[in-house]
């Protein structure tokens, strides 16, 4: 399962580990408020080539169905899956102004 | 004491913004005192980030983050949120750059006014607009500021663009 | 369409929700390494930008067992790991750190070399971005000729750092390590394809990716990518790999593109002068004549 | 020249006024600014210093240590992991009787890691051997930076120099500083002259072995230098003051102590909002006094006790923890009534821990406390949870 | 089993009975008999461990950790300047809890540069989080080395433990051991459990940061666990006298100070002969008592006040001095005293710095004096020459 | 009857007095290596056995300028000496260390490798003996496979030191170094001349020499320099330099003496079965096949 | 000169220095008491070549007049002189009994 | 308490022969203590050292070197000084190595025996000579403490030696 969002996001004194080791990929916040402008999947164009998946720094694209989605909770925006798809199936759009 | 609460987003120069403030109700006054700073932490750029101006006629001395503002203001306004107002001391405002009106906060266009003056980002026009709003320092103070703290070469398009927003909400 | 480099690694995330900026190298780098080696990895993180952006309780960003070092302890925190997990009968892992090129070439070469002396069986992932980035972009043993950091400003006097990369690559080499190579997260399939083979070898391995920093390099976040192949396709960087004491480079381009080209798209060598250029391009004609002379080729891209 | 700063660019101000000749620089965050300042100090001339990018703190303070021995004035800053990567270093530097300055941006130490500002990376440096200031605010960081080689440098003393500054709070944060002129700082500060240096019309053998019978002098001298200490800085503060027109008060600074009933003790940048609050609780009738701790070592024992001991009760507010014990200020604070005999009630309180937030309620709650007579250790912020 | 034994040996033999997985070793006078005796150990397969050659006490320590994180004893060893290269280190493992166990031998630290046994190193790391024993003969330093892994993994104290040795006089000197057999070590000392680690079942991130929201209950856990110990150490040597016959008394060790006028409170083995001079003194009618603190960390705040609360005074005898003030313990001892309001006179005795010999007479001296009402800090050895 | 070598050094003596073993190797390159560099050298020592039996105050025993740096710190301690000096205005000096083996190949090669990356002006010197022998003969990155030390015991189970040698000569030459250099006491005109010709080149130089430690090593006294010329003749050290980028073998012996020999002479090596100096043996001809591949060759003996 | 024996041997509490800084090549104790052999030139056959001032490690052999000459303060009596010799000019003798 | 200074070279196994006198005096006994340890410090072979026994029958707290001892033991008469009388208590004795007679030490043929019994070092023998002359420990105690802290093979050889010697001085 893909990392995900926890509903527990804080620790009262004795929810605090006694030491520092907590559970691996427990996630608090998001970071799609990072982002200014967000890609957008345009799956008529999608061939579900892979290329944005493989080399998106926050491993927020997956494929299904043949097609690239994307986790916006996680998106930066940064843009890279969109210059990495070659036939262009990838737009980046403003966030919300 | 006036307290400002800038927020950005990391690289948007709030706490340019913040700075050029504390900087501007000091320069040449005896009896004024101000502190600046960001807030601290490992954000990175793209990040939200939060600045504060702290101004006051004596020693300021409370270094901690502001719990109560008298202005909010807010670079970017994806990052306004309605929860912001239990940051806001009585009768304190939030001052937001967009191009859309905000329920209960004041919304300038400052991209418009930046763009107009070449500049990448809005944070001297913000600081215009504070300016403007609360008298706090005066528009030649903050001018001076930014000659003495940006470098030469946009010290002159920050400084049009400044006056520009101070007196658009003098108007 | 199916993608056999996709196909070859783990479908999950390991390296998900971090706080990385928008478009880093970095976060490129050790999230595809740990697709490959899967959750049974032990990752070893030194203080730097990767452990800054993902261990923040109780924001916990890998899904794999990991931990933080020391600044200067990435290699000696690995051979612990790795020495207890077997101590205790553990044979199926892979102890694998992810450090800086300050962490590597600077503070962290003492424990790195003593590792790879005692041929540790682990896998050293250095992510180099240039420059001591977590701390806000300062000069570090890898930081090429020429680039403005924080702490070599570009001035009238002098135009940013003068000295040349270490070469990290060739000093594990020169350790006789069982497997080094170079790499580049521009291409990502080479990057996969070393950290697959080193993940098969026993003892020490390094491996070298350029990983850039739109922060620290002064791109836009959209251009990591890009940028990281033409570091290679310009010649400023190369694809090899070092085994059985034989250096073999895995990707001659057929021309280079052009230096200055790749230089002034980034804000830290904007300020260089036509000689500073020129110097550059002479260092890599050398650096060039040394590994067509001395490395063997074998394409991998 | 008035400018608003922050306190690593102050220090940075006051680094280039004392005309450093090595500078050994190695980032951490919170006293990178400071480093990457002089680096550019260095670039447009406006100082002239070897500039070293070394590749660790420990290789840092070795670097240092090397140039003083070359009769070098030498400069270097650290922090948090820093700082204890270069531990060795410091006993060292300290035992050569090398005049180093460095700034500490006091930041906590791992584990957990935090980069935030609390006090525990310099104070477990406390034996050392160097001598330790706390700054409060940005004017005495700069200043701190001009007059520490001046104490360090004088012969009675010949002991190096840690400027503490609480990180962020203090090194990110900005305020109006006066920087004096090139002229009165050289004016000021001579340039460092020693025997203790490489020197090839007499040559020296250096950082030599003394075996059981001499070591104890050695040790014994190098005391004598941090306490002899105590009064240069006293010296220097007036030189200082005559030259600058800003006078400080020595190991401690008091406030409102005269007639007083409960006193804070601390030290950094807190101070000031104690004295406020101090302030306030006077315009309440109560009592209330600080004492800022200026300087950890040489330790004010007798400006403590002789303050304290007439006091109905004392706190001391630190941001440090001996694991296993209690604050070090107070056990330090607590020996120095001991040895006065003064039986006057304290408590410890230890805050801002990882860069917790000291509020000014906090501290009114410290003056409330002591008034009903609490004693023990108490972490700000946890109540009840257990002892201890 | 009685071997004729050095310091060293013993606690080597100690360490191989507490079956530790992962050994990481460097050497520096006067430690390095213990790992080479743990080499020799795992060469001829009577230790069954991971024995790693690290490239310095920075790796040994970190590699230690490393180890201890992935759920394994582990045991490292060092010594003065080795104890301050890991000094990062230090504080990573006890903030992280991870229960190692490392001996350290007491030696001085440079400038100058000197071999010998003094307590300058570990005292001066009272602030890093482990426990900290010492040591007074080879026997106790073995039962230590048990003892250690026990009270280190408790879960109510999951923190570090070193022991200390002084250098050469007890690390080197050869006394009559007696060795538990293998059986009786292995129910004495179960193996190491944890959820501190690495998990293929459960992952975990470990080590990481912690903000201001939490970072100070994470110190306050810490605390937490060096007090915890208090308890732990008497249970722990309790269970020792069942297994294996001999008796410890947890924090201090009283000699002949139930109707006392004059202690001498010290650490280490000059507590011998401190018993034998007071032994001798109690002949002359002069009612003379000796505290060892076995333990300067969690420090015996209270068991220390008890006992000196109703003599006529008390001298602190360390090796050790905190340069601009006095020595360490004598600091701690005054705090205690402080609080609990005992207001008896006492004074500090500076000795053994660098190796310098502390005599029979130099003890009998020190009770002469506190008899006469000394005060102050004295160095052994010097005197007139200076105030200090 | 002149001698040329003798001619060509100072006939003043710098180390002197020292409390060294009688017949200890380390303390004749110290001494030699002075003689060539003269009055005006300032030597840096870390911990280790020179700085042992030199510097005991008041009996000090080197005639030059002298200091003793952490065990660390040679290499960083050389950078700030340098540094001072030059910003003192002093021109006319050498900055000299002097550093174990343990002192260089582990503890210090963090310092060592960031100097080397400065290019600072010094010469660095490892006189090797092949295990931290100050505090007792323990094994470092320098310890020959095979060899017994405090810490490599010899016994049924294993046999003595079980991995090879670091090459930190290569590995200097690795970062681009301007000059580095192997060396021999037992060649002492060859080291003469290698200290010289480092002595007129800027930037940062590196010698290794061989040092033989007859209480290290299980020799009488009166072996140390005959057991390495030994080490040179049966081929399991050899005489080179880096300079330029290329490598240079400087003497190339006729036909190797036997290793064997060379090995049980040695207390430290008596135990060898002869698997043991079969692998001995093979490794010496793979590294002479890499040599008599890689280096140039000019004779200096 | 060549470094010497002081006088001064002992130093009292003010004659310790302040720091760890003193007199280069100062030496207050000699090493012919390690000695249990003493090499021992034979001037008629030395031809002055110096191979043994150039090995000596403890550089207690000087040329004078041609021939070599040994410093007994120092010399430890290692015996690698004698073995350089080519010529048997140094022989070593019990240094006495 | 009984306290034995031991001279020698580095490598010619003096403090092994403390170590071994104070095993043997501890052996099976309970109310005997003993401590053995060398001089500490930075010696080199062929350096002269110092070892030191203290033997008594309570435990011994004073471990600092002997400032008075009752022998002084020296395996090597280049190491005999006069001055060495200055440390002897009372009463005390010096033990030689020695082919030639010293005014006020006794001196045996120690490398005599010891080529005798093929052993390079005179160590054990002096430790004969001792247990002979001082009655301190018996041979057989000592005998036992070379079986236990010797390796096997020289074993045999060493408690010869220690033997013959010790007869040598109770004859
Ligand atoms: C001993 C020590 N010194 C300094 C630091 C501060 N520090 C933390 S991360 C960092 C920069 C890391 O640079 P690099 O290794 O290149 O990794 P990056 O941040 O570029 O990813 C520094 C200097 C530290 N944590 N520990
Ligand atoms: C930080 C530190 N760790 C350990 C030591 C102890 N130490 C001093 S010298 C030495 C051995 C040096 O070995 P090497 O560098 O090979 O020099 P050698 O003694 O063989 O000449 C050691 C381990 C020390 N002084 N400092
Ligand atoms: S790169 Fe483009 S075509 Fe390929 S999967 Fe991504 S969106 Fe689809
Ligand atoms: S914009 Fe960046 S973070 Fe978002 S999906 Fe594309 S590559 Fe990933
Ligand atoms: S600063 Fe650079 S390396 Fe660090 S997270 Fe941002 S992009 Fe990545
Ligand atoms: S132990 Fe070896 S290296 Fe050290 S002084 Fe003796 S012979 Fe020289
Ligand atoms: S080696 Fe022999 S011949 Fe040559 S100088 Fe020495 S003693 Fe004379
Ligand atoms: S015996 Fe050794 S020390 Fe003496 S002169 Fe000959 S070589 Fe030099
Ligand atoms: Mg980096
Ligand atoms: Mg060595």
């Amino acid at each position: 399962m893909r990392p995900h969002i926890r509903e527990k996001k804080s620790f009262t004194f004795t929810e605090v580990p006694e030491n520092t080791s907590f559970e691996a990929g427990y996630l608090t916040t998001v970071n799609s408020g990072w982002r200014s402008i967000r890609p957008v999947i345009d799956t008529a164009k999608c061939v579900g080539c892979e290329q944005c998946y493989l080399y998106c720094p926050d491993g927020v694209i997956a494929i299904k169905d043949g097609k690239a989605v994307i986790d916006y909770d996680f998106c930066k925006g940064c843009g890279i899956c969109a210059k990495i798809c070659k036939i262009g199936a990838i737009g980046m759009e403003a966030e919300r102004k | 004491m006036i307290e400002i609460l800038w927020l950005g987003r990391g690289g948007q120069g709030a706490f340019t913004a913040a700075k050029l403030l504390g900087a501007a109700y000091t320069i040449g006054a005896d009896e004024k005192y101000a502190l600046a700073f960001p807030s601290f932490g490992p954000e990175r750029r793209g990040a939200p980030v939060r600045a504060f101006t702290k101004l006051d006629s004596k020693p300021v001395v409370d270094r901690s983050q502001t719990e109560k503002a008298d202005y909010i203001v807010i670079l970017d306004d994806t990052l306004y949120s309605p929860n912001l107002r239990s940051l806001l001391r009585e009768g304190g405002r939030i001052v937001v750059n967009s191009k859309s009106a905000i329920d209960g906060a004041l919304t300038f266009n400052a991209e418009g006014i930046a763009a107009e003056h070449k500049l990448p980002t809005v944070n001297t026009v913000m600081l215009g607009l504070l300016v403007g709003l609360s008298g706090a320092v005066s528009a030649d103070n903050a001018a001076d500021a930014i000659k003495g703290y940006m470098p030469t070469k946009i010290q002159e398009r920050n400084i049009a663009a400044l006056r520009r927003a101070a007196q658009e909400v003098s108007e | 369409m199916s993608n056999k480099v996709a196909d070859s690694i783990s479908r999950e995330e390991f390296f998900y929700g971090h706080k990385a900026c928008a478009g880093c190298g970095g976060s490129l780098a050790v999230r595809a390494a740990l697709k490959v080696l899967g959750q049974n990895a032990v990752s070893v993180l030194p203080a730097g930008c990767m452990s800054a952006v993902g261990f923040n309780f109780p924001q916990l960003c890998f899904s794999n067992n990991s931990i933080i070092s020391t600044f200067a302890g990435t290699a000696s925190m690995l051979t612990g790991v790795e020495a207890g997990l077997r101590a205790k009968g553990y044979k199926d892992f892979t102890a694998v750190g992810f450090a800086g090129d300050g962490g590597t070439a600077d503070i962290g070469i003492q424990a790195l070399s003593g590792a790879i002396d005692r041929n540790d069986n682990i896998i050293y992932i250095c992510y180099d971005n240039e420059a001591y980035m977590n701390t806000g972009i300062q000069k570090s043993g890898l930081t090429p000729f020429g680039a403005k950091t924080t702490t070599t400003p570009a001035g009238a006097n002098i135009h940013g750092n003068i000295r040349p990369k270490k070469n990290m690559f060739e000093i594990a080499a020169a350790h006789d390590i069982p497997y080094a190579a170079t790499a580049s997260v521009g291409y990502i399939a080479d990057f996969i394809a070393k950290v697959q083979k080193a993940s098969q070898i026993k003892g020490t391995k390094y491996i070298h990716v350029i990983a850039p920093c739109p922060t620290g390099w002064g791109i836009a976040p959209d251009e990591t990518v890009n940028i990281a192949r033409e570091v290679v396709d310009c010649g400023l960087w190369y694809l090899a790999e070092y085994e059985n004491g034989e250096f073999t480079l895995n990707h001659k381009p057929k021309e280079f593109t052009d230096v200055e080209s790749y230089l002034k798209k980034q804000g830290r060598f904007k300020h260089l002068s036509d000689e500073d250029i020129r110097i550059i391009n002479e260092s890599r004609d050398r650096k060039w004549e040394h590994i067509n002379k001395t490395f063997g080729y074998k394409n991998s891209l | 020249m008035k400018k608003f700063l922050s306190g690593n660019e102050a220090f940075a101000e006051g680094i280039r006024l004392a005309r450093p000749q090595v500078i050994s620089a190695y980032p951490i965050t919170p006293q990178t600014i400071v480093v990457e300042r002089l680096s550019e100090m260095v670039e447009d001339g406006s100082l002239t210093a070897e500039y070293v990018h070394v590749e660790s703190e420990h290789s840092a303070l070795s670097c240092a240590i090397g140039a003083s021995a070359a009769g070098a004035r030498a400069f270097t800053a650290t922090s948090s992991q820093g700082l204890l990567y270069m531990a060795e270093c410091l006993y060292y530097a300290a035992g050569g009787r090398f005049p180093i300055v460095m700034m500490n941006a006091d930041r906590s130490t791992a584990l957990p890691w935090n980069i935030y500002g609390d006090q525990r990376d310099s104070l477990s440096q406390l034996d050392s051997g160097w001598i330790q200031a706390y700054a409060e605010n940005a004017q005495e960081a700069l200043d701190l930076a001009l007059m520490s080689y001046r104490i360090a440098e004088d012969k009675r003393v010949s002991t190096p120099y840690m400027a503490n500054l609480d990180g962020f709070v203090l090194t990110h944060t900005y305020e109006t500083v006066d920087i004096p002129t090139r002229e009165q700082a050289d004016s000021f500060l001579p340039p460092y002259e020693t025997d203790n240096r490489i020197d090839f019309e007499n040559p020296r053998n250096m950082a030599f072995s003394a075996g059981p019978d001499t070591n104890y002098i050695f040790k014994y001298k190098e005391q004598e230098g941090v306490l002899a200490a105590r009064k240069v800085i006293s010296e220097t503060e007036a030189a200082f003051a005559r030259t600058f027109g800003r006078q400080y008060t020595g190991l401690t600074e008091n406030y409102l102590t005269d007639d007083v009933d409960y006193i804070i003790v601390t030290l950094g940048s807190i101070a000031g909002l104690c004295r406020e609050t101090a302030d306030k609780l006077r315009g309440q009738g109560v009592k209330a006094g600080v004492v800022r701790i200026r300087y950890m070592r040489p330790f004010p024992n007798d400006e403590i006790a002789d303050v304290l001991r007439n006091a109905k009760a004392y706190a001391v507010l630190e941001k440090d923890i001996s694991f296993g014990n209690e604050g070090t200020v107070f056990t330090n604070v607590n020996s120095a009534l001991k040895k006065a005999g003064a039986a006057v009630n304290g408590s410890n309180y230890i805050g801002g821990l990882g860069g917790r937030n000291i509020s000014a309620a906090d501290i009114e709650n410290i003056y409330t406390d002591i008034a009903n007579g609490a004693t023990g250790v108490n972490f700000i912020g946890i109540g009840g949870e257990d002892n201890v």
